[in-house]
């Protein structure tokens, strides 16, 4: 770590607000929702390496990419270029660095403009800033370039509706290289491509990055992609960065439970293979009112559970579903009643809707078919303690925090260093590593 | 445009041997979109089964054809798209022939579909238990407040967390996943034999994926229902399918059981679309590409579609054009190199 | 849950937007009137009439000597509560003189109104149904032609086959060739005197309702959920007539809505060619007299009309469209 | 501030470009679009040559002719004063045109900068420039037209001034709409990575893209502003004589009816089919330029 990286960002924020409209502030009723779509991410990246930004949609990747490149002002949080900060650039200084800073853009069939031919496409970024000494410069650099990436000179001067999607995304390369940039920000380069094509142009991205020691921000939601481009990766969770470390070591010992299930959710191409995949539970919550503590949790196969809890996870796991539920009103108990009386015809008690509900949210867990589980009774009782409150208007998930609390749930996790270009933020490494320590005290004490 | 007029390929056909008791038997289907430039081939010839409890993929690049054949079987292909020749057997009926009346009655009750995007293929304006509980309304004569009832029980077999709520909410209150499974529970309603799943989890994130993939290998077990399973990658088709037939162009390039066709693959194509997919288990070998692109349909090669993409080919493969024939039991291929004679 | 309360934040906003239009078309109202060339006082006073001591107190009654803000301001402040001034050359209140003509216009609106209700929707939804057939080609002709034929011509030829021509050959006239007679004086004979002029201003406004009846039904049956109800094993009419229908009702409403305005176009000329009665004639004679308050008066009263009917029209569509009666 | 020159060998290619996209465009076009297109094509021409086609002086007067029939002499018959119909007709096409082409042509000259701007720069500019917009278009063209030609008075030239005010915020909104969507897209970001100014983006990159709709309005437009200026002209508040103007001449054949029918009947035609031909014409373009159409054709899979 004795290089000064060419990135650096800081603590880089981006919040959109929605119903800021006037009106909408005059209501009393309604307030200003605001969506962390990047909150508080740190990156570095070195000079000529590429790193991997990996999530799922709306976990924010695309949107810390544009505000590295300034194309959306971040919130808060600073991103240093060399020597520079970026987000203190004047409009001039934004301007030389889009010199040095270019984007590849996911949708090949919306990046390039229609009406504009391929040799327009490639010169016009070349004039803007001063590349080429006349016309016939760039001109003979546009075709050096466009043969560059793979395509004729004779293509020039079509359209790019004449395209494929693949030529289209060469095309889209050459503009990009057009300035001779020192940093090239991919956003799903290759999502939008058949597969059969997709290596085409991760393979053109490599031997260019290697040929002009171009340094590059790759962004996928593919972790099989990732793997055969980046160096470093780091994985993004609702607007954090939960996991950073090389390549082959994440694959092979992801640390965070979410980089594990993105490992483990790899198609296999060997139908002779069991997988054990982790499928997660619930989709992915939207970054408007991000959960509490580690923003993973609800959805954690990995969830730590109390200190004193005797039994097995999956049970766990299921208690503190059903107390999410309840939190957010999702258990409608007028509901669950009306059901149960238009199915027995008869009037049925608070107890019954309270079996129905324990069996649907905890014995089995929603999903025919899913393995039931055994309530043991002391939890039964808890449960059922909790569940009374619903009915006489007191709230169920105070009860059941009193003994059904998760660290995960309250702390979020902070950033723990595993090892050089790695680290990791989960609880559940914090007490390894809290294991380790005591292991090493005893290792020691016994030494002595 | 002479090409596609040239009659002469038609007389080939591809040697597949057919099983009577199939669930789904489709022969020779061929489905042509009319366009400025002539009519295209969107489907040549294709020649499939689905038996009874199987899941069969259909699996190939965007434009090869596969979305098209599962509309061909549903007989939902809309104009300027049209079934041009071939036959659809389930259950005995034809359904290229059958009557508006005996179509209706198939579809919804005996064969269901699910699509790309759950969020386009759910009406805006009607709320989640009309629509999940409307085939047994048309098929069973069950009344409004029945299916909607029947809807709620079936939400709650797909995974939809408070069905008793979600019943009454609209498509835009549901995220991707949550849609696809309402989906789903609409297309089990009538308790189908055959489900065609047309790339179901393209649309949704990695982790909502696995989970939709899940549900139907479990709904394929539990009620042994033949599932025809339209995607685009083939570690779908390894995880979850029992045979898979690959597209290409229009054609069925190769044809087979799962496992046959990965251990040892014998088209071209095949071969280069399964080195075009990291194992994440291997460092050691990585991706390669299938350099080229793909034939314009309205103005094929001459000879074999993939010749002018594919290492192996020589003049004879730009003269011929080779059709599926069996290479080893239960396996098909379409390759001049894989002739016997 | 928060539907409600969704619901009440649009209701709310949409109030709101209507206030800044209605206060800008009143200053745009009130300049335009202000910096027409030529003195009121020449169209209030007949010319033996003008004094220097009568227009001195002309002007002292009309506050014509204060600055513009404040002539806008007692002229806006009086408007809010009803009081439009009087007319330059009947002497009689605005605001009645706009009230009387309503009900004649709204006649002529009801019916038209009727027609693109009974025949135009039904006729659009046939023709996307039956798409590049025939009858599609047939009604969209008839469509074409009916929002290319000006209304007053239109009015006038049907003056002259079915009143003029009508008597010639047969003796007595099918219809009176203009005219008005209250409802509420014979019914018969008010429909008598109101199909004619109600039919003319029907056919443009039916022609524009029947093509975007069927564009959008074309673009509904185009969807992916149509597909969806096919292979439930749906009936085609039900598909047509339910599922894809109650979609296109929202886009039909708001341009039902929104060409109330084509409506008003019409009326000027529908009713100047029948001698109705209505607002549009209102205004022409207003037009041709010079008559600047009343002019005033009536743009305030249409362009009320128009935001109150964009409010009505965005309530339906609320109504229709659940993904704003839920958000 | 930023070049806005493309620098191109010779200025032929570009013009032939041009009249390829124009030959592809008029190639996609349905027969009865193709009909109107030619239609359009011979009022234009009809209104340039007027005084070469015409058979008579329009103002002239034939007395003998009075309210005569369709004869060959006057093959769609003459008014009061003996005047030919059929030359009034053929110079009327030039006060139709005039206010539908030119009127139009300023109605898109003041509505597309105010609605681009509005739409690409959003926020309170958007807000306020809207609002505007939405004040005049809240009283129809007619009544609005009406009220200013009682104002500022009749005549051709106040009439093209009336049409354009009326119709511009129509376009400032269709603009607007589509410069929404193309700002979308992400070319116009790559545009913005590319260190392209506001200015540029605007004109190279957004505006292009987003015209399409204005020009298929437009073409409405035309129509619906001849019916317009048709219809203040029969009430007396449009072109003033002696021009002949086709709504003049509906309204002052109206006292001859029903013995002289030809007199309103033949005027009332001719509106209709130039009418008519701009409204099939701009349909036939709409069907060819809406995306929708596109993704129809994809097929495939």
């Amino acid at each position: 770590m004795t290089d000064e990286p060419i990135l650096k960002v800081d603590d880089l924020q981006k919040h959109f607000y929605e119903n800021q409209g006037l009106l909408t502030r005059l209501r009393p009723d309604q307030e200003v929702k605001t969506v962390r779509a990047v909150d508080g991410v740190d990156l570095t990246i070195q000079e000529g390496e590429t790193l991997g930004l990996v999530g799922e949609s709306g976990c924010g990747k695309s949107t810390l990419a544009r505000s590295v490149l300034r194309l959306t002002e971040p919130t808060d949080g600073s991103i240093r270029y060399r020597e520079t900060d970026v987000t203190e650039f004047s409009d001039r200084e934004l301007r030389s660095f889009r010199s040095e800073a270019q984007m590849v853009f996911q949708d090949p069939f919306s990046s390039l403009n229609p009406r504009y031919t391929v040799r327009e496409t490639v010169v016009e970024p070349m004039k803007v800033h001063g590349i080429g000494e006349s016309s016939e410069d760039r001109d003979q650099r546009a075709r050096e370039l466009i043969e560059r990436v793979g395509l004729d000179s004779e293509h020039l001067d079509r359209y790019p509706h004449e395209f494929s999607g693949g030529q289209r995304q060469r095309i889209s390369i050459a503009r990009a290289l057009a300035v001779e940039p020192q940093v090239i920000v991919a956003d799903e380069p290759v999502s939008a491509l058949d597969v059969s094509v997709q290596m085409q142009i991760l393979n053109l991205l490599n031997e260019l990055q290697e040929e002009m020691g171009l340094t590059m921000l790759f962004i996928s939601h593919n972790l099989s992609i990732v793997r055969q481009i980046c160096d470093r990766v780091a994985v993004m969770y609702l607007g954090e960065i939960v996991e950073r470390a090389e390549t082959a070591t994440l694959f092979e010992d992801p640390k965070h439970p979410y980089s594990e299930v993105l490992v483990s959710s790899i198609p296999i191409p060997d139908p002779t293979v069991e997988r054990d995949n982790i499928t997660l539970e619930g989709d992915v919550p939207t970054p408007i009112d991000p959960p509490s503590g580690c923003r993973f949790h609800p959805r954690c196969p990995k969830v730590i559970p109390p200190d004193d809890w005797a039994h097995d996870q999956e049970l766990w796991r299921r208690i503190l579903r059903l107390k999410a539920s309840l939190e957010s009103g999702e258990v409608n108990l007028d509901a669950i009643r009306s059901k149960l009386e238009s199915q027995t015809e008869s009037p049925v008690s608070e107890e019954d809707v309270k079996e129905d509900v324990l069996e649907e949210y905890v014995i089995r867990a929603n999903v025919e078919g899913a393995d039931r589980v055994q309530i043991p009774p002391e939890v039964a009782d808890d449960l059922a303690r909790a569940l009374s409150a619903v009915f006489s208007d007191d709230d169920p998930v105070e009860i059941l925090d009193r003994s059904y609390s998760s660290i995960c749930e309250s702390t979020v996790p902070s950033e723990s260093d595993v090892s050089d270009h790695r680290s990791v933020n989960c609880h559940l490494h914090d007490e390894e590593l809290k294991r380790d320590q005591q292991l090493s005290t005893v290792v020691t004490a016994d030494e002595h | 445009m002479e090409s596609t007029e040239n009659n002469e390929s038609e007389a080939e056909a591809d040697r597949v041997t057919h099983d009577d008791d199939a669930l789904l038997s489709v022969r020779n289907l061929e489905a042509r979109f009319d366009t400025e430039d002539g009519a295209v081939r969107a489907v040549d010839g294709v020649s499939l089964e689905v038996r009874e409890g199987e899941i069969l993929g259909i699996v190939g690049e965007s434009g090869c054809g596969k979305s098209a054949t599962s509309l061909s079987i549903m007989q939902l292909l809309e104009s300027p798209g049209y079934i041009h020749d071939g036959e659809v057997r389930f259950n005995g009926t034809d359904l290229v022939t059958a009557s508006k009346e005996e179509l209706r009655n198939i579809r919804g009750n005996n064969i269901s579909m699910i699509f790309q995007e759950p969020m386009s293929a759910l009406n805006p304006v009607f709320d989640i238990g009309w629509q999940v509980g409307e085939p047994l309304r048309v098929h069973e004569d069950m009344s409004e407040a029945a299916s909607r009832e029947r809807a709620m029980e079936l939400m709650k077999q797909v995974g939809i967390p408070s069905a008793e709520d979600r019943v009454d909410s609209y498509p835009h209150q549901f995220s991707g996943g949550m849609a696809q499974r309402a989906m789903i529970a609409m297309a089990l309603a009538c308790e189908p034999d055959l489900l065609i799943a047309d790339e179901p989890t393209t649309s949704l994130d990695v982790t909502i994926e696995s989970q939709t993939l899940d549900l139907i290998e479990k709904l394929n077990e539990q009620r042994d229902m033949g599932v025809l399973l339209i995607t685009h990658n083939l570690g779908v088709v390894a995880q979850v399918c029992d045979r898979v037939a690959v597209m290409y162009a229009g054609r069925i390039v190769e044809y087979g059981d799962v496992e046959d066709i990965f251990r040892d693959p014998r088209h071209p194509y095949t071969k280069g679309l399964l080195d075009c997919v990291p194992d994440p288990r291997r460092t050691d070998v990585s991706p390669t590409s299938i350099e080229g692109e793909v034939p314009d349909l309205a103005d094929p090669p001459d000879g074999c579609n993939f010749a002018p993409r594919c290492q192996y080919a020589t003049e004879e493969c730009q003269a011929t054009d080779p059709r599926l024939q069996e290479v080893e039991t239960d396996h098909y291929s379409a390759c001049l190199w894989e002739d016997p004679e | 849950m928060t539907g409600n309360s969704g619901f009440v934040n649009y209701l709310v906003k949409r109030v709101l937007l209507g206030i800044p239009v209605l206060l800008g078309v009143s200053i745009g109202v009130f300049l335009l009137i202000k910096l027409t060339p030529g003195d009121p006082i020449n169209a209030i006073l007949p010319t033996q009439a003008r004094t220097p001591a009568n227009v001195a107190q002309v002007r002292q009654r009309l506050g014509l000597g204060e600055p513009l803000y404040v002539q806008y301001w007692s002229w806006l402040s009086n408007a809010v509560q009803g009081d439009l001034g009087y007319s330059y050359n009947r002497g009689e209140p605005v605001t009645q003189l706009i009230l009387s003509r309503i009900w004649p216009t709204a006649q002529l609106a009801f019916i038209a109104l009727l027609v693109a209700l009974f025949i135009a929707i039904p006729s659009g939804v046939i023709s996307a149904v039956y798409k590049d057939t025939f009858v599609d080609h047939f009604s969209r002709i008839i469509a074409f032609v009916g929002i290319s034929v000006p209304a007053f011509w239109l009015g006038i030829m049907i003056i002259l086959v079915f009143a003029l021509f009508w008597k010639q050959l047969f003796g007595f006239a099918l219809i009176p060739a203009g005219g008005y007679v209250p409802p509420s004086d014979s019914l018969i004979e008010w429909l008598q005197y109101v199909a004619a002029p109600g039919v003319t201003l029907g056919v443009g406004y039916a022609a524009l309702t029947a093509r975007m009846t069927r564009s959008t039904m074309v673009d509904v049956l185009n969807e992916e959920y149509i597909q969806t109800a096919r292979s439930k094993g749906v009936k085609e009419s039900v598909i047509v007539s339910i599922h894809a229908f109650r979609n296109a009702l929202i886009p039909i409403v708001t341009v039902l809505g929104i060409q109330i305005g084509f409506l008003f176009n019409g009326s000027v000329v529908v009713e100047q060619v029948f001698q109705w009665p209505g607002i549009g004639r209102l205004l022409y004679q207003a037009v041709i007299d010079k008559d600047l308050p009343l002019i005033q008066g009536i743009l305030l009263f249409v362009a009320a009309v128009f935001v109150v009917a964009n409010l009505v029209v965005d309530l339906l569509y609320a109504y229709l469209d659940p993904r704003i009666k839920y958000n | 501030m930023t070049d806005i020159t493309i620098d191109r060998g010779t200025m032929v290619e570009p013009l032939r470009e041009k009249y390829n996209q124009f030959a592809d465009t008029y190639r996609q076009l349905d027969a009865s679009a193709r009909i109107s297109f030619w239609i359009v094509f011979g009022i234009v021409n009809t209104a340039i040559f007027a005084p070469i086609l015409a058979p008579y002086d329009p103002a002239a007067l034939h007395y003998e002719a009075s309210l005569q029939g369709p004869t060959l002499a006057h093959p769609l018959g003459a008014d009061l004063m003996g005047r030919d119909i059929l030359s009034r007709l053929i110079f009327g096409t030039r006060a139709s045109l005039a206010v539908g082409v030119v009127a139009v042509g300023i109605a898109v000259l003041i509505g597309v900068p105010l609605g681009s701007i509005a739409g690409y720069l959003g926020g309170w500019t958007d807000e306020f420039i809207m609002r505007s917009m939405d004040v005049v278009i809240s009283i129809p063209a007619l009544v609005l037209g009406l009220a200013i030609v009682g104002a500022i008075g009749a005549g051709l030239v106040n009439v093209i001034a009336v049409v354009a005010i009326v119709y511009s915020p129509q376009y400032a909104r269709i603009i607007r709409g589509s410069v929404l969507s193309v700002k979308e897209e992400e070319y116009v970001e790559a545009a913005e990575n590319t260190g392209l100014g506001n200015a540029s983006i605007l004109v190279k990159h957004i505006l292009p893209n987003a015209f399409t709709p204005v020009i298929v309005q437009s073409t409405y437009h035309v129509a619906t502003a001849i019916i317009l200026e048709a219809s203040l002209s029969f009430l007396g508040l449009g072109v003033q004589p002696p021009r002949p103007t086709w709504g003049m001449m509906i309204a002052s054949g109206r006292q001859y009816l029903p013995g002289e029918w030809w007199i309103s009947v033949f005027p009332g035609i001719a509106i209709m089919i130039t009418v008519l031909a701009f409204n099939i014409l701009g349909d036939g373009l709409q069907d060819e330029f809406d995306p929708r159409s596109e993704t129809e054709t994809g097929g495939g899979a």
